[in-house]
Order: structure tokens, then sequence, then C-alpha cells
């Protein structure tokens, strides 16, 4: 059941990973990029459930609380051509 | 099935960051790569490393490469023809040594050659999962059933990592300090003028990241502190929690502007001996260790209490250490990095 | 554990810890670093010393660090082998950091002298873990803790071909360190140990798998790279031109002898001569390569205009003596061999160091820079000399020393064309080096000295004639001299070396 | 043989993994996309040793109540750990060359820069350059 909705879990981040490499705009990108982080947290904690570890918790954790830091950074270089 | 796809994932992720033109979008998709390889390690049950890749993937490998676009260029150049053209008419083309198809045949000959090496070694290899694989009984036996009762650390990774193995470590938290002097050494200049273009009122417009990364940055400290504490028990350790902690400051910086962050003053004045400090305490826990009677890095001979005890509060003295240089140095680096001079 | 037990960690810590409190104390004075820096490295020579003699009155010595018994914990080994290179890499550490004051002062700028110190102990803290760790995969950290501090000590040279070539040199150099790494992984998959004692008593059961043959192929090949053998030379030649010189004094003295003792120790102690020579025809790929270096190394110095790419090519020479000793791996080449590790790190660092000391002078590097010097550098000339001579192979210095023994062992292992190749390659040092000196001594007052039958002669005779005499400080000097004397001590008294090579040879080849 | 494709399915993976970023790093001209090969490239070797890590129904190895089921091997994992911390450094190293190597080239395209040298280093060229280039791919620099 959980294995299942992994798999389609992943699917769906195949799906977006076409968007990632299609594009056209960064703006495209950085947003599937997101939304497959999305995905990356809900997976590493259904993987923690269905191996009955809580400690996997923790690296979903790290994703969602530091994720967006690449983002923030990626869309800053776009704007303004650089990070400081 | 999942792994697979995953795997799948993965190579499609490595040929499009390789192929692609545009530098900003590899980097895009080298981070999703890295998403990917932390799914990829959680199913293979390497908890601690994928918390690893995830502190690094996640903030500092894509933030250093996109401090690094931004003083140099985004686009890739040259090559505007592909392969095969290059190769079939070579005289079309205006060619520098190195572009020639010669050479380029010759680049994919060695990469084939030693992917044709690798295959024939894998012939042998003992299956993926073999529970009787030489790697899985003769070591890591003893570790499994003893670790725990040799230094109470239930993280067997950690265990390892810290007691061990743990003068590995200490070569490991060198090679972060090392990066961190060459980083000092290579960009660094007292003199610099720094360039102030972009006006303090354009970043203020961002309200929204602005109070967001207020709000946040506290509890990604907090975390950043449980998991260099809590690295015994649970997966992470220093160098996890270090980079939480540098990212922190990244984002702050990232949100509020380099003179902002230089306004915090221990970064200022005492980055460059935060990063010595710490290697200096792993250092010296290893050589108090010595003078305990011990050998080097041998915490149970330490004078505080009882032999699991001394393990233990050693073991903590080490990821601090590890935490403190880490976090200095990936801030130290990101400073360097992203400023731009005039 | 008394002080005596804990010595083999100590001649690691104590570098490592003054490359950490080298920022921190630098604050205060700049003088107490560099005073700083002179003791750690003199402390670890004087360590190194007494290991080996310790080794020598006791046999081997193992050191558990963390207290854990190998194969669970890491463990460190000295060895007759580890003990003599040890005392080498410490021996010129020490040297060149006496030498490099006033040459770093004028070749880094100001406020990097701090850093680059703390880089140059930490170059030495790697290179020194690497010779003495016992356990596979502490070796490769070590193998990174050096090469980071080699990049960047690279590219801190003046000109900015430096960054291309430090550059270049890590792109290399990781392509190289990522093979011996998955090569170590291939062991580990193999054997499920990483201790280098525990491997050799495990491998010989495993010798016809696949997986122990491509190890050993990415760990030789990733060596191969860093060792700057053949094939893989061309980072070589750009990093000694465009490094600062001190750093270019010891890598070239060091960095090939470091890399060179770990392929010994992978060839000899990790896996056995039995494999060796049996189960991959690895000495006769060598040899092939080894000749091919020799050969080609010498004909490229030969093309050179500046000095210290030529003596970047002649490395590629001299490395390529050092991997046929091993390749022939009978006893006298392998004498030969190891005896070459300490005279080839002898007469590079004495003719990097007069290179330094001439560029510190003149801030020139070309060839054509080094005419009639002879009177300008008398001392530093005359250290010049002798280090081209042993690296010709005159007899009574070093080099010939060396030759003597790889051509002994050549021809007891019946290859009598190898006989040939050191002959034809000494006869081509003889050429690119003569050109050298004679513009030094000759191009302006040919009568001067014509005949150099003994150099100690020469520096005597010249002593008197001298009027615009302008040699290099005392600082520099002295160092290049104590190289360039050992340079002699050791080719007349070739006896000392030998019977400290002697144990280790028939250590390694089983005798 | 269909055994042996699926039995060590992460092996080949790995493989080709290392492959695209090894090509990555000797073919491409642009400094940062080798360093991007390069990361490619290590983390195919990270997946290598953690595919020895894994035992068949093993749980982390991180001590667990249950009893009876494997941990899997935290060895390579310890291992991997050291070896993540030396890719970063490497690559923060790395890139800072490559900021100093456009300051003062003003480009990042290996071709270019070779010329420039080219240009500007004339005293280097009677070495033989073209009988290195010839004889192997990786000659770089001037």
């Amino acid at each position: 059941m959980f294995d299942a909705v992994a798999t389609i879990i992943v699917f769906a981040a195949i799906l977006v990973l076409y968007r990632v490499i299609k594009g056209p705009t960064i703006y495209d990108r950085v947003l599937a990029a997101n939304a497959i982080g999305t995905k990356t947290v809900v997976l590493i904690a259904l993987i923690g459930f269905i191996y009955e570890r809580p400690h996997f918790l923790d690296i979903a954790l790290v994703y969602a609380l530091i994720n967006f830091i690449a983002t923030i950074a990626i869309l800053k270089y776009q704007e303004m051509g650089r990070l400081d | 099935m999942i792994d697979l796809m995953l795997l799948l994932f993965l190579v499609v992720c490595a040929i499009a960051a390789v192929s692609m033109k545009d530098l900003l979008s590899t980097t895009i998709i080298l981070g999703v790569y890295s998403l990917i390889m932390t799914v990829v390690w959680t199913r293979l049950n390497a908890v601690d490393v994928a918390f690893t890749e995830a502190s690094v993937g996640a903030g500092i490998t894509t933030v250093l490469i996109i401090a690094a676009l931004s003083r140099t260029k985004r686009e890739e150049e040259g090559q505007e023809y592909g392969m095969w053209s290059k190769l079939l008419n070579p005289q079309d083309l205006k060619l520098t040594d190195k572009q020639s198809p010669l050479l380029w045949l010759t680049s994919l000959f060695i990469v084939l050659i030693t992917g044709a090496v690798l295959i024939y070694g894998t012939i042998d290899m003992p299956d993926f999962g073999d529970p009787d694989a030489p790697a899985n009984i003769h070591l890591a036996k003893r570790f499994i059933e003893e670790s725990y009762e040799e230094t109470g650390v239930p993280n067997f990774v950690t265990a390892i990592l810290a007691s061990y193995r743990g003068y590995d470590t200490l070569g490991e938290t060198t090679v972060i300090f090392t990066a961190g002097i060459s980083l000092i050494l290579l960009l660094r200049r007292k003199s610099y003028i720094c360039d102030t273009t972009i006006k303090e009122k354009e970043m203020k417009e961002h309200i929204v990241i602005r109070t967001i990364s207020r709000i946040l940055i506290p509890f990604v400290q907090l975390y950043a502190l449980y998991v260099i504490a809590h690295g015994e028990l649970s997966p992470g350790g220093g160098f996890q929690g270090g980079v939480i902690f540098g990212s922190s400051i990244i984002l702050y910086v990232i949100a509020f502007g380099l003179e902002e962050g230089r306004k915090v003053r221990i970064f200022r004045e005492m980055g460059d001996l935060l990063n010595s400090t710490g290697v200096l305490i792993y250092a010296g826990i290893g050589v108090l260790c010595l003078l305990a009677g011990g050998a080097y890095l041998e915490y149970d001979k330490l004078p505080l209490g009882s032999e699991k005890m001394a393990s233990s509060l050693g073991i903590y003295g080490i990821e601090i250490g590890v935490g403190i240089t880490v976090a200095a140095v990936m801030i130290t680096i990101f400073f360097i990095t992203a400023r731009h001079e005039r | 554990m008394t002080l005596t037990e804990s010595l083999p960690i100590l001649v690691i810590i104590i570098p490592l810890i003054s490359a950490i409190i080298i920022p921190l104390i630098g604050r205060i004075d700049k003088s107490i670093a560099f005073a700083f820096v002179i003791s750690a490295n003199f402390l670890s020579f004087i360590i190194s010393i007494s290991l080996l003699n310790t080794v020598m009155e006791t046999g081997r010595i193992s050191y558990w660090l963390g207290g854990w018994e190998p194969p669970w914990g890491i463990e460190y080994v000295v060895d007759y082998l580890s003990g003599f290179v040890l005392v080498i890499v410490s021996f010129i550490a020490f040297i060149i950091s006496v030498y490099a004051k006033k040459s770093v002062e004028m070749e880094v700028e100001g406020e990097k002298i701090l850093p680059f110190y703390s880089i140059y102990m930490l170059l030495v803290t790697g290179f020194m873990g690497m010779i003495i760790t016992g356990d596979i995969f502490n070796l490769y950290v070590f193998i990174e803790i050096s090469a980071l501090a080699g990049y960047a000590l690279i590219a801190i040279g003046k000109k900015r071909a430096a960054l291309i070539a430090s550059y270049n040199y890590l792109v290399l150099g990781t392509i190289g360190a990522t093979f011996i790494l998955l090569g170590i992984g291939y062991l580990y998959m193999a054997t499920g140990t990483l201790n280098m004692a525990d491997l050799r008593e495990r491998l010989p059961m495993l010798y016809d798998s696949k997986v122990v043959l491509t190890a050993f192929a990415f760990i030789t090949v990733g060596l191969s790279l860093k060792l700057a053998l053949f094939p893989f030379h061309i980072w070589l030649p750009n990093v000694y031109n465009h490094a600062p010189s001190v750093v270019s004094a010891l890598m070239a003295a060091t960095s090939a002898k470091v890399i060179a003792y770990v392929l010994v120790r992978i060839m000899f102690s990790v896996f056995t001569m039995k494999f060796d020579l049996e189960v991959v025809p690895v000495t006769k790929i060598l040899l092939f390569l080894s000749v091919i270096a020799i050969i080609a190394g010498s004909v490229l110095a030969i093309a050179q205009t500046n000095i210290k790419r030529m003596l970047a090519y002649s490395s590629i020479g001299q490395i390529g003596y050092i991997v046929l000793g091993i390749a022939i791996s009978n006893q006298l080449s392998m004498t030969g061999s190891l005896i070459h590790l300490l005279n080839h790190a002898l007469m590079k660092g004495t003719l990097f160091l007069v290179v330094g000391a001439v560029v510190y002078k003149t801030g020139m590097e070309d060839i054509s820079s080094l005419k009639g010097m002879g009177k300008k550098m008398p001392f530093t000339m005359a250290a010049f000399t002798i280090g081209a001579l042993s690296m010709i192979g005159v007899p009574l210095t070093v080099g010939f020393v060396s030759k003597w023994y790889l051509a002994l062992g050549a021809l007891k292992a019946g290859m009598w064309f190898l006989v040939f190749i050191i002959l034809v390659s000494s006869l081509l040092n003889a050429v690119y080096f003569w050109r050298v000196i004679e513009g030094i001594y000759f191009h302006q007052k040919p009568k001067v000295r014509s005949q150099k039958s003994t150099t100690k002669d020469s520096i005597e005779s010249l002593k008197p004639e001298i009027q615009n005499q302008d040699d290099a400080p005392v600082g520099m000097l002295i160092p290049t001299l104590i190289l360039a004397g050992l340079c002699i001590v050791f080719g007349i008294a070739a006896f000392i070396p030998v019977s400290v090579v002697t144990p280790i040879v028939n250590m390694l080849l089983e005798v | 043989m269909i055994e042996l494709i699926l039995g060590k399915y992460n092996y080949w993976v790995y493989i080709t993994l290392m492959m695209i970023g090894f090509y990555a790093m000797i073919e491409k001209e642009n400094l940062i996309k080798k360093i991007i090969g390069m990361n490619i490239f290590q983390t195919a070797v990270f997946l290598f040793y953690i595919s020895i890590a894994k035992v068949k129904g093993g749980t982390a190895p991180i001590l667990w109540e249950k009893e009876g089921i494997p941990y899997d091997n935290p060895i390579p994992h310890v291992l991997i750990l050291t070896a993540i911390v030396v890719s970063v450094s490497t690559t923060a190293v790395a890139l800072a060359l490559i900021i100093r190597i456009f300051k003062e080239y003003g480009t990042i395209e290996e071709d270019k820069i070779l010329i420039m040298s080219e240009v500007s280093g004339k005293q280097d060229s009677t070495e033989n350059s073209k009988f290195l280039s010839s004889t192997s791919l990786l000659q770089k620099g001037e």
C-alpha cells in the first residue's frame, strides 16, 4: 500500500522533471525543482514510515527547513545578478 | 520498482546537467539530482549519508556554484556544433587543438575503457544486498554487535565515526579547515572595496523573503544545535549541524545583503579564529587523551568519571569541535565567494 | 602510555596543531609564526629520526589510534620503509622551512603569509600522514589533505598561469584521488577490511577475483596520475613552473617520493610479489612506462628555456628511475629505487632551492638569466653544480649511487638494454645540465673554470677572485649548501643509506 | 546473464553515472561544467560504496529494540561521510580558482584561455606543445 504511494510520488516527480529539463524559463525550472523538493520531503517521511524508523523524519525536517535557501539564491541571482 | 525509477531519474538528471548550456539551469538540475540522491540513500538505509547530502546539497553546493556564477559567466560558450557534426565535417569549423575530433574521440575512448574495466570488475561482485558478502561479515559484524557495549553510542555510524575511526574524522575536519584557509589565501583581499550597487532599498522590497527568513532563522539554528547534540542517538552530528548552522547565516546574508551580514560582529572579527578553534578543540581532546595516559583520541582514559561517561563526553566534545569549524568555514567560504569587488 | 610510545602520533600531530595555531598566534606577531613553523618541522624531524632508530633496534612499531586494536581501529605503522621515508620528508620540510622566510616574503603578498604557512604545514601533515598510516582509507584522507593544500599553494604563484596550472592539477588530482577511493571500495568489498596488514592476509585467497584485479588497476592508475608517471605527467611541468619557488622545491623534493612510497606499499605490502609478478603483468607495464618516462623526460627537458620547467621535465625522468627499480623488483634494483627516493629529494631540493635564490635575487627564471652567475653568486652556483652533477650521475655524488644499483639490478635481471637506457639518459641529462653550467661559469670569462674535477676545489679557488659578489642571504644559502653537501656526503659514504635501505628491501621482497 | 544484470543493478547505474561525470570532466571546455561533472563523478562512487553496505531486509544502522532484523553495514556510511566532506571542500577550492581565473583572463572557457596563454606566453611555446597535445588529450595550460 505505502509502497504503491511511494511509487506514485516518484512517478509524479518524474513528470515534474520534464519541466525542469524542458524549461523554457528559469522560473519554470525553479518552480518544478521546488515541487520535486516538496515531493522529496514527503517521500523521505513515507520511507521512514514504511521502514518503521522515525529517524528518517530528521532528514525530511532538514529539507523542510533549508530547502528554500537554494531557491532564494537562484532567484536573487536571476533578478540581481549577484548574491551579496 | 521504486529503486529502479529513482536510479533512472538520477541518470536522466546527470545527462541533462552535463549537456545543458545555461549554467544556472545546470545548477538547478544538479540540485534536483542531489534531492533524488538523498531519497536513494534513505532507500538504502544510509541515514547519516542522506542527512549530509540533504544539508550540503540543499544549501551549500548550490549556493556556492551560484555565487561563482555571479562572479563569472552564466552561459557556456562554444561548442555550438554538435559532437557529430564536429566528427563528420571538421574542416568547416575553426577549431582549437582541444576541440578537434581526434581529441574528442580520445576522451570518449578513455571514458569507455574505464567503463569497460568497471563492468569487468562488477562481474565477480557479490550480488547487491547479499548478507554473506565479505564486506558485511568481517568488520561490520563486530561493530554492529559490540559497538554499543564499547562506546555507549546507539547510532553505529556515529560510534565508528567518532570513536573507532575518530582519526579519519579529524582528517575530515582538517580537510574542511584546509579548504577554508585556501579560500582565504586565494580570494580574500583586506583592502577590498565592497561594490554596493545593489541598494538597500531594492532588497527591502522583498518583504516576504525578509519576514520569513527572520522568523525561520532562529528555528534553523536551534535545529542545527539539536543535530550536533543529538548525533549519538539519531542521524546527524557535528558536520551536518555545522552545515545547517552555516546555511542559516547564508540565508540571512542572501535575504538582507552582505553588508547587513557583516554587522554580525562575531563573524566580522572572529571568523578566522573560529575556523581554527573547532579543529583545535578536536585535536586538543586527542592530546588530552595522550596526557591522561591513553592513546590519541582514546576517550575512555579522560578523567571524567566512569569510562562510559568519559567516552560519551569525549564524543560530544569532538562533535562540537567539528560543528564549530564546519559552520565557521562554510560562512567564511560563502562570504568570500559571494562578495563582489569593485 | 609513555611519551616514547606516543611518538608515532606526535610526528603528525605537531605539524597539524601548528598549522591550526598559526592563524591564531599570527595575529599577535608574524615572526612568532615563522619561528613556530621551523620549530614544529624540526621537532617532527627529530621524532622521525628517533622513530627510525627505534625501528632499527626493535622492529615494527604499531600504534593504535583511539586504543582500538586493528583492524577495528586505525593503525599507525612505523617499519623500516615508513621510518626511512618519514625521515626524508620531515628533513626536507624542515630545511625548506628554514629557507622559506625571505623567498616567501618576496613571492607572496604580505597579508597572505600567515595562511601560506598554515597551508604549508598542512601539506607537510598530509605527506607525513600518508607515509605513516597503516589504514588504507586513512591514506585516502591524507592524500586529499595534501592535495587540497597543494592546489592552494600552487595557485598563489605570481603569474596568472599559476591559476590554470593549479586548476588542471585539481581536476586531474581529483580524478586520481577518486580512482584511489574507488579502488579502496573494491578492496573493501572483496575483503571486508581496510587495514593494510589485514588486507595482506586476506587477499591471497582472492587473487583470481576480478574485483581485486579492478581494485588494483584503479589504485595504480590513480597513484600514477598523482605521481606524474609518463602518460599522466602533463600537469607537472606547469605546476612546478608557476608555483612559488618554495612550493616548487617542496613538491619536487617530496611529493613524488611520498606517492612512490605509497605505490611501493600497495604493491609489496598490501599485495605481494606473487600478485605483481604472476597474476597481473604489472611490473612489465611499469617497466615499459618508466623507460619511456626516463627518455621522454630527458628529451623534453633539453627543449626548455625556463629553468624551473627544465627541472620539472627532468623530475619526470627521475620518477621514471624510481618506478624502474620497483618494476625490475629484484634486490639490487629495489635498493637503487629506494636510495633514489632519498637522493632525488636531495638533488632536486638543492636545484630548486638554488633556482629560488636566483629568482629572489634577479626575479628571472630563464636559463639565460643564470649566465655569469658563477661570479655573482658563487656559493649558490656551486650548490647548483653539485646538484647538476648528481643528476647526471657523476661518481662520488648521490646520483651515481642510485644509477649504479639500478644498472646492477637490471644486469642481474638480464635486461641489458636497460643499462643502455640509463647511460643514454645520463648523457641527455649531461646535455641539458651542461648547457646551464656552461652559462653559469663560462659565459663571461671562459678561462676561469675550465676544469671542475671536484666541486669542492672550485668553491675554494673561486673565493678569492670574486669582486661583485652578491650571494643569496644566509638564511637561504645555508639550507641550500646543507642539501648540496649531503649530495656529496651520501655520494661518498654511500654505505650509510644502503645500510638503512637493505633491511627495507629484505622486508619488501620477503628474502 | 539476466541474473547478472538484475542482481547488480545498482552497480550498473553507478558505472553509468560515473562515466557521464568523467566524460564531462575531461571533455567539457567550461570550467564550471567540469566541476559539475566532478560532482556527478564523485557521487557515483559514493553510490557504489553505499550499495556495498546494503543487506537484504536490513534496517538503518541505529540501535533498534526490534529483534532479529539485520542491520545494514555502517562502515561504508562512515567512509562516505568523510568522502562527501572532501568533495565539498574540493568544489569550494575549485570554484575559488575559477573566480580568480575569470578575473585574470575574462573567460572560463578552456579553449579561449589556451589561446590567450599562447599569445602571452611566447617563451613557453618552445616546449613541444604539439607533441604533448597529440600524445594526450589532457594537455592544458600553456
